[in-house]
């Protein structure tokens, strides 16, 4: 079991989080950040293993990872 | 629940300039990491090029100098010279490394300098809005290779890492790429063997990263990496040609 | 003390060795290369780094390296190697390094020749480099100044955080004369800034850079501020009779040895003449010529070049139809009978 | 006659090409206009912005530090050059992205939430072009009929797309925001 | 003819073209990107070589060989760049070639800023290379000057045999306005120096290196000789009103553009005002200053910049003190307000 | 009696300032040799580097001009940019080609522009009274090494007749030395070959010569001949690297 | 059998020439040059094959070889 | 009192050494003394020359247009200076390498075969030595003594080299050459 922290004035959308998550934790959100971003945010919580894929990948190291 | 990722001590916690998907990013992420772990953030001065990573300070908690466009081999090369013990290394971009400033790459290179340089091949000039590299692709379309990088009038592109494996001043030399987990995993192998050569005295140590430039490659993120994996890496292998 | 006889380039790199410097970085360019050897030579003595770079530019780089991190460090080259260099001094100066240039100027323009000119006036004085920055330009006319004022710039560099450069030529550089190695008690200048790992303080940067909106400007304008502490404190500047005198010579460096010979004849001749030899070139003496309010005063500028520091003065004298100008470029050296000729023509 | 507009967001949002068209506009109209553009490591992240100055008379500066219009696309381009414009001035605000829109007292405000609409309109690219919609509502320094023309010349022979701003220009200039 | 709106980068490389420039050689850099990529288009189009050099000095060096084979040759980048260029542009005006070289400045000094500036005039005018060289200077202060003096250009290189440069700045460059793309009719200037193979005729150099005792200082000589030629006939200047000013404010390129809003808003409240905006900046226009001989005159002059074109008219005005200056580095430009303030303030 | 060895045409007749012995002076004659053999005199233009060879224009009756210390190869770009037909050559020495203008040489080769270049390799800086070269074997003593050139500090002595021959741009990249006759006539046919490269549209193409500068190697001309053979060829193997 | 014609004004006294040449028919003389060099002339003339050994290493172009 | 004193010849002759010489002996004698080499590409090959200057006022150059002495040690150089020789003026032509000495008949002009007398005395390298022999023979600037320090300077701890060069100076100080 894990978790993820998504820091959403960190993340630039770019979405790279999403496509690395084995368990498709992760989703666009339709809330937009101080830039107007359209941030990341995980939608299928309890997904998640904690594997820390998506923060490995993040360019923007705006995800803290939990387990 | 225990923090299992999170921002390593050496990484400012601060919004970066860089577009979305931006390989510098992670880059600079694995460099903090490796310094952290190795222990040497107190004695190691970075180096910053002049490219995209050019605000480089702002992003590091480390002491960090400016270098001319393509010179920080040779400023890293001045700041050994005073206390050896210091760790020195630069972070380069393939315009500042390969292009204007090769001739100080080969010969800190060919020297030997006891350094390390962090050398980003996105196969582009990022910061001045997508020109040619001397790493760009026969065929890519650049804001100076409008039909294409033209093989015939600028030839292939250069192989750094392979080349600068044949001088014998180099320790440790390098190609891995940010393209997907197992690979952004093997890159901070390489970064930490590289600086870990430093440490140990051996002399020129460099690893060559295959890094997204999403915005002039004209690419979403994602697509910028799989580009990495199937075009990129074609022409650039990846391996340990140094060590 | 006793006097020993060296060539000039050498009493640069005793003065440099005396002074402190233990970092030489440099590319060998004909007429400054006894320079380069002796630095190789003296290094290896006293345990200093000496490095034969790959080019000037890396050169000039390699200095900036070793500013950085708190060493006093020198490079040496002469007029199209100097040229090589501008973008690195351009940087030294936006990043307040400090840092010993020496260019022992050739005939040029190109390639030239390696005859002795003082041809790179402008450059060295006015920014042969991009922006807003000086540098302090010291002129040694002779052996014994060529140590001195070395000497003088590296405490200059540390105590302004500039890089000062000594504009000598091939002249000064090849010949010997005697000279008096008197030991250097150099300024210990702290330096709170320098790079050396973030260890029990806040990590720092040295950088040229400012992208914030206003801060290039504000940067720029304490670079001004430190301009003017400078001129305030720094000008140095020889004169000889010059409130009596009718005709005032202005020359430097070598073209100064020459003219105060003639000024002597001149004076033997009954000619009332006088002169005014500026060792910094930046900041200039421009004092002395505004201190000299009296019309009838003329000056002769000897310079060996078109005509460069003449610029200065036609701007400092209050009126350019008062001063002329002697000079060639290409190797020429005035004769000193023939500055005398000029002084006459002028009364 | 002489009319500063700056057009700001963050890069991607098209306010580049705002500025483009509308200086365009003003010279297929007549007038003496410039056009500068911020760039550099600027754009890259952080916020764009583009600086329209059409006039009568001859501009000395293409660079306004107290423009009478300011087409702001997001939150940190609202509030950096919000404060700038000049007395009585003209601020057109993309909603979609503008939580807290910029409060002075002294200017016309004109809220639109140029984002979800162009969103609506089935391309998110033209939020731009609703902007400028809004834009000639309020103020008729440049015709429609010119800022067309100056849109084909910018981007030629994409019909599709072409349509689709015809119509996003128009959806600006019917909203009411006030 | 219509009007066309092309940013200034453009609208240099197509001047560019249209004078017949076919080779042109550059490297990256900001604020000058959008001419290099330009060129990269255009000499597609027109069968014409465009080339992506691996660095500065390389880009200038291709000119070199380039002009040397008798072409049209152009290079341009932005202050640091430039910085880099000046051994080249050395050997050039040393060699005697023609060339075109652009620098549209930005903030320094170092890495500086990416703003406009004008803290280039001294690099440019004075010679940032070594040696007695000059450049003719070019600073146009609209698009449509962009145009015509980077067409100009061209032939005062090939007349002269001379490298020229356009000093624009990032406001310029980056800035769109109307321009006319006026046909060029260059001069078609004879080049019977140009090396294409020694057929049918004897074998031909190009050098700058003179060792011949007295060699360089003749060639020196010729070439003052020439400039004194470029003196007497290309000095470009534009003026306002000068004769009956009091005040006379003196700028170019950007600062010229306020400067002539800031003189029309003094006329109209009343104050005596004109302007000299130097077009060549190189041969500076100083019979302008001198033939307004008026004591009470006063000069204003504005610049983006810490004060460098100011020491060129306290030379000419035949007296300093009746000088002023008004501007600041790094990215600053005058506000027309301001300058009308500075001009209220000397009446 | 027929002449069977005399000047030839491009040679003109007339002192050189080099030293007693110096190789300079036979790499010119094969240099003008093989353009007269090739008949391509009226249409070659040469670059003069900045070294001992500064004033090749008094030597060689073609179309010559000069460039700055270690630009020839961009120069030469320029120059064949504008008449591709002409034959375009650069001669330069280690400094001059592998120190300070080694940036310049790899570019060139990378490009693959249709030049050739005459490389004298001669472990010195002749011109400039004797210093380190990039060539300069370890533990030779020159004024710049007063202890010997140091491994530690400046690394080996660098190959580039190899290195180049990495670079796809290069059709053809060969060594030689003019240490005694058999040699000399192999330098001959190398130096053929390189300019035929060019004729024929081929790509960058570069002879490394080994060359003698007794002068500075402090030994007569006689020893200087043998230290090529013995020491020389050593650290720099003769051969062909690429064709 | 061959012959060889030195120029004396060309000849720098380097003597590769009677390094490499099989026959031994050059020596140096005693004779100076306008430089103050003393040049190398042909001795045992008779034994010159024309083989242009000399000439081919000649620094100078000095050595001009007949047969 | 002031001596302008050449020496010239060919790269390796030595001629800078009799600079270097005459001005160390110049300044232990408590005079202002300047030496002056060529340089440069000149040096190969072509001639060298130095110039040293002892004066017992300040020096303005170390360059001479019109020296006092010409120690003349090769037929080129013989020429290229001889004729700048001041009126009165003394020139030491070494008539080993130089066949038709250089006519005026306003100079002192001594002739010795310094490179046969070198060659006889078994060490062709210290014909520069029999010329500063000739020299102060000639005139006593300098003391033999003076000369002899200053050798040991230049050239310390060879022993043999030292003796046969003491030799050597003998020699050229003894020679008839009129
Ligand atoms: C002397 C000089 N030339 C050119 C530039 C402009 N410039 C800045 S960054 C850059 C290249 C950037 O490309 P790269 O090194 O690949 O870094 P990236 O932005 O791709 O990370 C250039 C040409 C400069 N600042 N200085
Ligand atoms: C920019 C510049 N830097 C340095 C020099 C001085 N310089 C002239 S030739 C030379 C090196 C000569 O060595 P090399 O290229 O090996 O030629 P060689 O004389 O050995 O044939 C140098 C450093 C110069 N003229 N210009
Ligand atoms: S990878 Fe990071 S920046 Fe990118 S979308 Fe995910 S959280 Fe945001
Ligand atoms: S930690 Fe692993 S499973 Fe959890 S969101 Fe990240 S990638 Fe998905
Ligand atoms: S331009 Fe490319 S390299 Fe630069 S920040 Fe953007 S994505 Fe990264
Ligand atoms: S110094 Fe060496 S390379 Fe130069 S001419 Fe003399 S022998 Fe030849
Ligand atoms: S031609 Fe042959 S045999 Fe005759 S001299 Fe020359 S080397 Fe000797
Ligand atoms: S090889 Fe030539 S230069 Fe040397 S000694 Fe023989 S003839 Fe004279
Ligand atoms: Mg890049
Ligand atoms: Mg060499």
């Amino acid at each position: 079991m894990g978790k993820v922290v998504i820091n959403p004035a960190r993340c630039k959308g770019c979405k790279l989080c999403i496509e690395v998550c084995p368990r498709n934790v992760l989703v666009p959100s339709s809330k937009n950040n101080h830039l107007g971003i359209y941030v990341v945010e995980p939608k299928k919580v309890g997904e998640c293993t904690g594997c820390s894929r998506c923060a490995m990948i993040c360019p923007d190291v705006a995800i803290e990872v939990y387990r | 629940m225990k923090k299992v990722f999170g921002r390593t001590r050496t990484l400012r916690d601060t919004h970066t300039h860089y577009c979305p998907g931006c390989g510098h990013g992670i880059a600079h992420r694995l460099v903090a990491e490796v310094i952290d772990e190795l222990g040497i953030r107190e004695r190691t001065i970075g180096i910053a090029p002049v490219g995209c990573a050019v605000l480089a300070y702002y992003y590091w908690d480390l002491d960090i100098c400016e270098a001319p466009h393509g010179r920080p081999p040779a400023v890293a090369t001045g700041m050994k010279s005073v206390n050896p013990k210091n760790i020195v290394f630069t972070y380069q971009g393939d315009g500042d490394l390969a292009a204007i400033g090769f001739n100080e790459t080969i010969h800190a290179a060919n020297r030997g300098e006891n350094i390390t340089v962090i050398f980003i091949n996105n196969a582009i000039y990022g910061m001045t809005g997508g020109q040619m590299a001397p790493t760009t692709l026969c065929g890519q379309v650049t804001a100076t290779t409008p039909s294409g990088r033209n093989a015939e009038r600028y030839g292939q592109p250069i192989h750094v890492a392979e080349l600068l494996g044949h001088l014998p001043g180099v320790t440790f030399s390098s190609r891995v790429a940010l393209s997907d987990i197992p690979n952004i995993m093997k890159t901070k192998q390489a970064i930490k063997k590289a600086f870990q050569a430093q440490m140990d005295g051996k002399g020129f140590s460099i690893v060559e990263v295959l890094s997204p430039c999403p915005t002039y490659w004209r690419k979403t993120p994602v697509e910028a990496l799989k580009f990495i994996k199937k075009d990129m890496t074609k022409i650039f292998p990846l391996g340990v040609f140094k060590e | 003390m006793s006097k020993i006889l060296m060539c000039g380039n050498e009493v640069i790199g005793e003065a440099a060795v005396q002074a402190g410097c233990r970092h030489y970085f440099g590319y060998p360019i004909t007429p400054q290369n006894e320079l380069t050897a002796y630095m190789a030579r003296r290094m290896e003595e006293v345990g200093g780094v000496f490095l034969q770079s790959e080019s000037e530019l890396a050169a000039i780089n390699m200095v900036l390296g070793a500013s950085a991190c708190g060493a006093r460090a020198m490079t040496s080259s002469s007029s199209p190697g100097i040229s090589l260099k501008q973008e690195g001094i351009s940087y030294i100066a936006g990043m307040e390094l400090p840092a010993v240039v020496v260019n022992v100027m050739r005939g040029g323009p190109g390639l030239g020749n390696i005859a002795p000119s003082q041809s790179d006036y402008f450059q060295a004085v006015k920014g042969g480099g991009h922006g807003d920055y000086r540098l302090i330009v010291l002129a040694p006319s002779c052996s014994q100044e060529l140590y001195d004022l070395t000497a003088l710039a590296f405490d200059l560099a540390d105590t302004y955080r500039n890089p000062v450069m000594i504009l000598a030529d091939g002249m000064l550089g090849q010949m010997m004369e005697p000279v008096t190695l008197k030991k250097i008690n150099s300024k210990r200048v702290k330096k709170p800034w320098v790079l050396t790992g973030a260890k029990n303080r806040p990590a720092r940067m040295l950088r040229s850079l400012f992208l914030e909106a206003g801060a290039l400007e504000k940067h720029n304008e304490k670079l001004q501020e430190k301009y003017r502490r400078i001129k305030a404190k720094e000008v140095r500047c020889e004169t000889y009779n010059i409130s009596r005198a009718e005709v005032i010579v202005v020359a430097y460096g070598s073209s100064a040895r020459l003219t105060k010979a003639a000024v002597k004849m001149a004076e033997e001749r009954g000619i009332k003449a006088g002169y005014i030899k500026p060792i910094t070139l930046w900041p200039f003496p421009e004092e002395v010529f505004i201190n000299e309010k009296d019309k009838d005063k003329r000056y002769l500028v000897v310079e060996m070049n078109e005509g460069q520091m003449v610029e200065d003065v036609e701007r400092c004298a209050g009126d350019r139809k008062r001063v002329s100008f002697y000079g060639h470029a290409g190797g020429w050296i005035p004769q000193v009978e023939d500055i005398f000729k000029r002084i006459k023509k002028l009364v | 006659m002489r009319e500063e507009i700056i057009a700001a967001g963050f890069g991607g949002q098209g306010v580049m090409l705002i500025g483009k068209i509308l200086a365009y506009a003003g010279m297929l109209e007549g007038k003496q206009v410039t056009y500068f553009p911020s760039y550099g490591a600027e754009v890259r992240g952080g916020t764009a912005n583009s600086t329209t100055i059409i006039s009568t008379a001859e501009i000395p500066t293409p660079i306004s530090s107290h423009p009478d219009v300011l087409l702001a696309m997001n939150s940190p381009s609202c509030k950096k050059f919000g404060s700038r414009l000049k007395k009585g001035g003209l601020l057109i605000a993309n909603t979609s992205l503008i939580e807290d829109v910029f409060k002075r007292s002294d200017l016309t405000i004109m809220k639109i939430p140029a984002t979800s609409l162009a969103h609506d309109l089935g391309n998110k690219r033209s939020a731009n072009m609703i902007m400028i919609g809004a834009y000639l509502k309020y103020k008729a320094i440049v015709s429609l009929k010119s800022v067309e023309k100056a849109f084909s010349i910018f981007l030629p022979g994409k019909k599709d797309f072409w349509d689709i701003n015809k119509k996003a220009l128009r959806l600006g200039m019917e909203y009411e925001g006030r």
